[in-house]
């Protein structure tokens, strides 16, 4: 696969974003190490102005709370949520659309009327009933933005197993005596990865960013320092600390474009001929 | 074979076309350099035919003619002279006004050739209306010249039609039609008929023959097919990775090949002539087919009826064991279709399908699993019929694996079959990606007899290789029927294939057995026209007679 | 009062001579329901509703009873018999003539159906109520109770037009979209999510009132954009609640603006914790104890609710009647409430605790997330439960929380707004503003009951300074602070706040000067 | 808030394949049928009842759905009262109806929206139609102007950044686009919205920073127009980024996948110079994923409102849905799903049928 490594490598963007991506996880896994006590410990003096006290450099929020640790812990929290969730939707939408795909007749009308079903309801309107339900935790943001993400994914699996399906080498396993179930894991579904872990790496992105517009809406978790939190939070004293808001859109916007320079990366190096017929 | 004018290049009367040491770099590729020092001259209603095996730069030098190439193929050094002017030099404004004025091209794929959202007609009229001739009301009226010209059926509506309508060849003639609007002094045909039946490439051929005599222009014709060349070509060049190798007028180039590679290749071109083999007549067939119904029907809606298509008809045939039957037939023939029911891959709709006995139609996938060892397949695209993503052991050992058969033992027949079909131990760890298309064919085939089976159907398994790899799969296939005694059921549109393996031959048209008997006697005299017809609509027919046979089977 | 018939005539003399006409721009924040006041009880309907309905008394800073609806009133020796006289020429805005069939009405039939903080106290105390003739209305009591003569606001027993509402399904009266008042404007239009539009009522019975030619009540979502309509000039009051504490201070700034936080007295609103008494932890009172020492009350008015509040002693607010200030008091010594905590021999980090975050705004949320942490520091195992409003109702009116917040009115008198609070005849599933926490004790219930019986002040204070110690020394609640409701107002805005229910008066008196 | 579903440029709605080499399928009639519109009523009455049914069936599910969020109408509206008692909150619930079994709950409900009674808000005291009705237009202006914004602006630069790509010419300009898409693709929508406000409202106070026109300023015919777009330019901004930068992308690839099929180069052949060929030839085969994409987003695009009502005092139906599921209002909630999704079906409909009417290929008998 060294031919996939170059090809990714050669993208500039991509390694811009793999490395922005690497310094958000490393900051993120030894946040109790540059910040021993929790986030929402009151260490210090409210309204500190960022960069101006050498202990505190991105200053305090209003209750005296150190926003450097809320960002390197809130990292934790808004990529745990955007994995686990697109983790889940991805799960999910490959067993759906896959057995709608290699199937065909009235499994395929049934899968796909559920499918459609889920996305007449407009995402955000559906995660937010969705939490509500489920009264606001980790648990249940996750759960809301898993359940409104999978049907895109089914679609795009099922599309690519109708395809894939007509192949010769799909049709030659069959030959060869292969069951089903095997033909779709170990002959379909690998070569149906990369569509897969473009719209992958992209839900990882629209996850985050639709947990910060839940907390925004007061429905996150009131346990979880997360960057949405911090928006929602800072947004009363937008006139007197607008830093408070702005350092957490930044993380968000940072980690966010770099997981979709990264997907960018991964749509070139996966499927080389795109890019090179956009050459000549 | 037509009566070949006298067309010695005086030295008086300027070639239309010469091109003098083109040299085209390829950065990056498998070698230095796409086309390297190529010269040729293309005399006014000359037809120069430039032959090559895929890969050659036959595509590469008509790019560079047009000025077509690629941002990262810029040639070197060489000129096209094009009635004096080198076309090198040109910007591309001056380019644009030669581009279909002067020079016309046409390209292989008809079916994506043609705006799929843009009326047949505005297509055409655009040549004109980038051009500024035939204003106004002309410009209709020519554009329906041209549809006649080209043959096309009921001009005045066929104008407002959208090509989806139209077949493959229908859609050929309207590139022509587009190529010949402004009368180019230069026509660059680009392996046109390629892509088209035996018959609607005939009918292409001779199309283009005669408006070529009728308006005195120079054709480019590039091809890989030495069928074609022997009917079309008056002048021949062969091109062998990026260089000119060979080049004369075609009866001297064909019948005595002066350069190796050019002896190599014609000695790979089947002759059609049928070599009479014993046949040996067993009592049970092995494999009989009676009465085989096979019909398609699109989805309608709750409003809409549905549209039943039928594909096979009431289709008989017996193959013994050991033995190699042809099924030829134009495409939408149901020949495919037949292949694909023998193997289960599709339901029937009537007949019965008896395999040593036992009538396999009505069993299901689950039923009939264990029995699909004695059936095996060889499939066409050896790039698509291979799983890129596993190794070509994983592609072996699988077959077997699935039977119940231990991976590591399977692994170790699976090293005894690559030997038989002539590939080294090696290419177990490796990827199809890293292999040739002959190779990865040869995979294919080591794949279906990695069971054992009694019969195996080859679906079209040499029409996507090129000439003298084809003769050397041809060559394996015959080699191991006859050492394995596997039944082969050899489906192909090539007639000149199919007599090269098959002891018997059937013809299919429109999903209907029309002709069922020896090779010898259906290729050599054969009672029906429609089997007559197709023999003729063979390109090169006149230059095979005159060939001696190929070397004995 | 002592049985004297007090006969006061005063009608409210215009001050200087005002400048008529011109509109005045408020903000409404959450947009209400209804505008039927009696129907429904929240503030932004009260504050618009007080605009068209009138009661029979307003109430003055001092929370004395001043003439509404009623010219004169008087109070028999017993204490069981009120009877007003009703002003003359008054007209409902539909032109209908206002008699004492209407306050008759209201108060027999509409507020004991439909008024929840009304109706267990007339069904409880009021035996008749009668029209002796087309001015005066005599109420008589089952037995006396000495905050009576409060409740006669707009926002307890207003007066609705029988005319419009008898034999009607009051709920589904098709009126309720246009309110039909006495006060001095009348209801013009209701954009749905954008605004409410008041007219001057031309014949109103104060003549030359009001002032005013129109009142709009503008409808924003966002604190912050409230913020910014108020800077720009767009709008010219705002209203405790209306934008956030810290925006309070840089207004307050603004060349211009007047603020003044006077005009709560009738609700003296004050903010405790409530901890659930029927379960471990909080079942022990030195827990309590620890948790008041625990919590840094000055941080809290200082740090989250910058400095608009009062520290509270007590459970009743210092601008309430029969406040008393000397009570045990909770100094913040985080290491005293450890020790009260040793001496509770409860290990608390065995009972984990949830706060349920009460979801009116974002100061709550960081008053949760401050008490979690000092409750941390001193040994506690606390989280805290997010919800949303309907959900935090739910919970606390079934009393299923460990602890959460809530603020609550007093309507000037013990008897009415705090007494609920702590009866444990009140510990009644449906609310969560009742006896929640689960606080018994028949020593408070006896006083709670003397005191709002009895008829001489004097005694009512001392049988209130009782119950205040008592409250105060079993932590029946966590008295966390009295809510100060600051409002501000561009300069040319005069005789805003007049009396003690502050803007929620009637504005017959405001105007628009230079 | 991203409540665009994540479709990059590869493979949006199943753009229809050039057929295989051989020619498998049977030549079709050659004489041209103009597109009976026999065919396409009976594809549009299919459609609709499909979308009928899929919406009764979202209306039933959320019936069920949101009844498990905790707390009820009447807990929340007694709560919120001050003070009440139990009887108070059970008078409450049967003046709702609240205490019926839920099927007949529910039967009712569906029976009374197939007669256009969407039943009664319990806060508002209103008809949910009303309700809705006040409140549709201007999440439609909001949606079609934030729409229009996104689509007409991504098209255009992301054919600008595929043309200069193509030619080879001002290439820098092509990164500058994708890395500016990028860059809004990435930005919570919320954020960007609540920086809009401070900038160009309270710091410049060139534009209005919430609400849909000046109130009481009784403004009539043009110079309200002019005020309901002042207030409209905000929030169609910050609503509409997001989808432009998605569109932009899509585009592009789209643009560029075209420029590489064969009949470009037949074109090219024929001398017709570089604009013309992209003008006459790539942009119309190009555009067709793109009307699919935008037709599935219109509807994604009412969701998305909810935030950017809430920060600019929109007074649309996002909001509307958001205060009603805070106040447990179950029927007016409902009727704004029953909308939402009508109109997603509608959209949907529209873009297949626009797809069929743009793309001859696909006839309507062949159906897809």
């Amino acid at each position: 696969m060294s031919g996939f490594a170059r090809r990714f490598l050669r993208n500039t963007g991509a390694v811009a974003g793999l490395m922005i991506l690497a310094a958000i996880l490393v900051v993120a896994l030894a946040a109790p190490l540059l910040f021993p006590d929790s986030p929402w410990m009151m260490v210090a003096d409210p309204l500190i102005l960022p960069f101006q006290d050498g202990q505190y450099p991105f200053g305090t929020d209003m209750l005296g709370r150190d926003i450097g640790a809320g960002l390197a812990y809130g990292a934790r929290v808004s990529l745990m949520i955007g994995a686990v969730s697109t983790a889940v939707a991805v799960l999910a939408g490959i067993a759906i659309g896959a057995a709608a795909g290699y199937h065909g007749g009235w499994v395929d009308d049934l899968l796909m009327r559920v499918t459609e079903f889920f996305q007449t309801i407009p995402q955000l309107a559906m995660a937010v009933v969705l939490v509500a339900i489920l009264t606001p935790s980790i648990g249940s943001i996750v759960a809301a933005i898993a359940i409104v993400s999978w049907p895109p994914v089914a679609r795009l699996v099922r599309g690519e197993f109708l395809t894939l399906r007509e192949r010769e080498f799909v049709q030659a396993a069959v030959v060869i005596g292969q069951h089903p179930g095997r033909i779709m894991l170990t002959q379909i579904l690998p070569n149906a990865m990369s569509p897969i872990i473009i719209t992958a790496s992209l839900m990882v992105a629209t996850a985050i960013l639709t947990e910060s517009a839940l907390s925004f809406l007061g429905l996150g978790d009131r346990n979880m320092m997360s960057w949405g939190f911090m928006i929602g939070a800072s947004r009363t004293m937008l006139r007197e600390a607008p830093w408070m808001s702005l350092m957490p859109g930044v993380a968000i916007l940072l980690t966010v474009l770099a997981i979709n320079l990264i997907g960018e990366g991964l749509n070139d190096a996966l499927n080389p001929q795109l890019r090179h017929r956009g050459e000549d | 074979m037509r009566t070949m004018p006298d067309h010695s290049t005086s030295a008086d009367v300027a070639p239309l076309l010469r091109v003098r040491d083109l040299t085209v770099p390829l950065p990056g590729g498998e070698r230095p350099y796409a086309v390297r020092d190529v010269s040729f001259d293309i005399a006014r209603g000359e037809i120069l035919c430039i032959v090559g095996e895929s890969g050659s730069g036959k595509s590469i030098s008509a790019g560079a003619i047009m000025g077509l190439l690629p941002h990262h193929l810029t040639p070197e050094r060489g000129e096209i002279l094009f009635d004096g002017v080198d076309l090198l030099r040109l910007s591309e404004t001056e380019m644009l006004a030669r581009r279909g004025r002067q020079i016309g091209m046409i390209f292989q794929e008809p079916m994506s050739a043609l705006n799929p959202t843009m009326r047949i007609g505005d297509q055409i009229a655009e040549v004109m209306a980038v051009h500024g001739t035939h204003p106004g009301p002309a410009r209709r009226k020519r554009v329906l010249d041209l549809l006649d010209l080209v043959g096309l059926p009921d001009p005045a509506t066929l104008q407002h039609v959208y090509p989806f309508r139209l077949s493959g060849g229908q859609r050929q003639r309207v590139v022509i039609a587009m190529a010949l609007a402004l009368e180019p002094a230069l026509l660059i045909a680009d392996e046109p008929t390629t892509a088209l039946d035996v018959t609607t490439q005939a009918q292409i051929l001779a199309l283009i023959k005669r408006i070529q005599a009728r308006m005195g222009m120079g054709v480019m014709f590039i091809t890989h097919d030495f069928g074609v060349v022997a009917d079309i070509a008056d002048r021949i060049a062969v091109m062998e990775k990026g260089v000119l190798v060979e080049q004369g007028r075609a009866t001297e180039v064909l019948d005595s090949p002066r350069h190796p590679y050019t002896r190599h290749l014609i000695a790979a071109v089947p002759t059609g002539r049928a070599v009479p083999r014993g046949v040996t007549v067993e009592d049970a067939p092995l494999l009989a087919v009676r009465n085989l119904i096979k019909t398609y029907t699109t989805s309608g809606g709750p409003f809409r009826p549905k549209r039943v298509v039928p594909a096979v008809c009431d289709v008989s045939f017996e193959v013994r064991r050991g033995e190699a039957l042809g099924i030829v037939g134009e495409s939408g023939s149901g020949k495919s279709t037949i292949g694909k029911c023998l193997l289960k891959l599709q339901g029937i709709d009537g007949g019965e399908i008896v395999f040593d006995g036992q009538d396999i139609a009505p069993l299901s996938q689950a039923a009939f699993r264990p029995q699909r060892r004695r059936l095996q397949m060889i499939f066409q695209d050896p790039f698509a019929s291979l799983n890129p993503r596993q190794t070509v052991g994983r592609i072996l050992t699988d077959g077997p694996v699935a039977g119940g058969e231990a991976r590591a033992e399977a692994m170790a027949r699976a090293r005894t079959l690559l030997d038989l079909v002539g590939l080294p131990a090696s290419a177990l760890e490796r990827y199809p990606h890293e292999f040739s298309g002959g190779q990865r064919q040869r995979v294919g085939i080591a794949r279906a007899l990695a069971l054992q089976p009694d019969l195996i159907v080859a679906d079209e398994s040499v029409s996507a290789l090129d000439v003298s790899v084809q003769a050397q799969v041809l060559a394996l296939l015959k080699d191991l029927q006859k050492r394995l005694g596997v039944a082969l059921v050899f489906i192909t549109h090539d007639l000149r294939v199919a007599a090269e393996v098959c002891q018997r031959i059937a013809v299919m048209h429109r999903g209907c057995l029309v002709e069922y008997g020896p090779s010898a006697e259906v290729l050599g005299a054969s009672r029906e026209d429609y089997t007559r017809r197709l023999i003729e609509a063979m390109p090169g027919r006149a230059w095979d007679a005159r060939r001696q046979p190929a070397s004995a089977a | 009062m002592t049985g004297a018939a007090m006969l006061l005539v005063a009608t409210l003399t215009p001050v200087a001579s005002q400048t008529r006409g011109g509109t005045l721009n408020l903000i409404v924040q959450p947009e209400p329901p209804i505008l039927i006041l009696g129907l429904n009880q929240q503030s932004p309907t009260q504050y618009v509703g007080s605009k068209i309905y009138e009661g029979l008394l307003t109430y003055g800073a001092d929370l004395k009873p001043m003439p509404g609806l009623a010219k004169a009133w008087s109070i028999s020796e017993d204490g069981l018999t009120y009877r007003f006289t009703l002003q003359d020429g008054v007209t409902w805005h539909d032109g209908k003539p206002f008699t004492a069939a209407d306050v008759v009405f209201s108060a027999d039939k509409f507020l004991r159906q439909v008024h929840p903080r009304v109706r267990p106290i007339l069904n409880r105390y009021l035996a008749s109520v009668i029209a002796s003739d087309d001015h005066t209305v005599e109420f008589k009591l089952k037995e006396p109770f000495a905050p009576f003569l409060q409740l006669f606001g707009t926002d307890n027993m207003l007066v609705v037009p029988r005319h419009i509402y008898e034999g009607t399904d009051f709920a589904t009266n098709p009126t309720n979209q246009h309110p039909i008042g006495t006060g001095p404007f009348m209801f013009q239009s209701w954009t749905r999510g954008s605004d409410i539009v008041l007219i001057r009522n031309p014949n109103y019975w104060q003549k030359g009132l009001p002032y005013l030619d129109k009142i709009v009540f503008r409808v924003i979502p966002d604190s912050a954009s409230r913020a910014v309509a108020f800077e720009r000039g767009d709008v010219q009051v705002l209203r405790g609640g209306d934008v956030d504490n810290v925006d309070i201070k840089r207004l307050e700034a603004i060349p211009g603006v007047e603020h003044t936080t006077k005009g709560t007295e009738m609700y003296s609103t004050i903010t405790s914790m409530l901890m659930n008494e029927r379960k471990p932890p909080f079942d022990n009172v030195k827990v309590r104890q620890a948790v008041m020492h625990a919590i840094n009350r000055d941080f809290i008015v200082r740090n989250i609710f910058f400095g608009i509040g009062k520290v509270a002693t007590g459970p009743i607010s210092s601008t309430t009647l029969f406040y008393d200030p000397n009570v045990p008091t909770y100094k913040y010594d985080p290491k005293q409430a450890a020790a009260l905590l040793k001496e509770s021999g409860v290990d608390v980090f065995k009972y984990p605790i949830k706060i349920l975050n009460y979801p009116y705004g974002t100061a709550w949320d960081r008053l949760a997330e401050y008490v979690s942490q000092s409750l941390q520091r001193v040994g506690f195992n606390v989280q805290i439960e997010g919800t949303d409003a309907g959900g935090w109702a739910q919970r606390v009116a079934n009393f299923d929380f460990d602890t959460t917040f809530h603020f609550t009115d007093q309507f000037g008198d013990p008897a009415i707004g705090v007494s609920r609070l702590f009866l444990s005849s009140n510990i009644v599933k449906g609310s969560p503003f009742v006896n929640n926490e689960g606080y018994q004790s028949p020593k408070t219930d006896a006083l709670f009951n003397k005191a709002s019986s009895s008829l001489i002040p004097a005694e009512r204070q001392k049988l209130y300074s009782e119950v205040q110690n008592a409250l105060v020394r079993d932590v029946a609640n966590g008295y966390l602070f009295e809510n100060q409701n600051v409002t501000l107002y561009k300069g040319e805005v005069h005789n805003l706040i007049t009396s003690g229910v502050g803007t929620n008066s009637n504005f017959a008196t405001v105007s628009l000067g230079k | 808030m991203s409540a665009g579903s994540p479709i990059t440029g590869a493979a949006p709605a199943q753009a229809p394949k050039a057929t295989p080499t051989l020619d498998h399928t049977p030549a079709q009639s050659v004489l041209p049928q103009r597109v009976p519109s026999m065919a396409l009523a009976r594809f549009i009455l299919a459609k609709l009842v499909k979308g009928v049914l899929v919406v009764l069936c979202v209306v039933v599910v959320n019936f069920f759905l949101i009844r498990l969020a905790p707390g009820d109408p009447a807990s929340i509206m007694a709560g919120e009262s001050g003070s009440s008692d139990p009887n108070y909150v059970a008078q409450l619930r049967t003046q709702f109806g609240l205490d019926r079994p839920l099927p007949v709950q529910m039967a009712t409900y569906v029976l009374g929206v197939v007669r256009f009674d969407w039943g009664f808000s319990y806060r508002m005291k209103l008809p949910v139609l009303q309700l809705i009705l006040d409140r549709l237009p201007a999440t439609l202006l909001l949606m079609g102007s934030a729409f229009v914004f996104s689509v007409l602006l991504g098209i255009f630069l992301g054919v600008i950044a595929s043309r200069t790509r193509y030619t080879g010419r001002r290439r820098w300009l092509d990164s500058l686009i994708v890395g500016g898409a990028l860059l809004l693709y990435a930005t919570p929508l919320f954020w960007l919205s609540l920086l809009m406000i401070v900038l160009f409202s309270v710091e410049l106070g060139w534009l209005p920073a919430f609400g849909m026109e000046t109130v009481g300023a009784g403004l009539t015919g043009w110079s309200r127009v002019l005020d309901i777009t002042t207030h409209l330019v905000l929030p169609t901004v910050s609503l509409g980024s997001f989808y432009m930068a998605m569109y932009v992308r899509l585009t592009r690839a789209s643009m560029l996948e075209v420029m590489g099929m064969d009949f470009v180069r037949t074109a090219r052949a024929k001398g017709v110079a570089a604009p013309a060929v992209i003008r006459r030839h790539v942009l119309r085969n190009a555009l067709l994923p793109v009307v699919t994409f935008s037709g599935i987003q219109l509807g994604q695009l009412a969701g998305g409102a909810v935030l950017t009502e809430t920060v600019f005092g929109w007074p649309g139906i996002g909001r509307l849905m958001f205060d009603a599921l805070m106040q447990r209002d179950y029927q007016l909630l409902l009727g704004v799903f029953l909308l939402t999704s009508a109109m997603v079906v509608v959209f949907n409909m529209l873009t297949d049928v626009i797809y069929r009417v743009v793309d001859p290929r696909i006839a309507f008998e062949g159906g897809r």
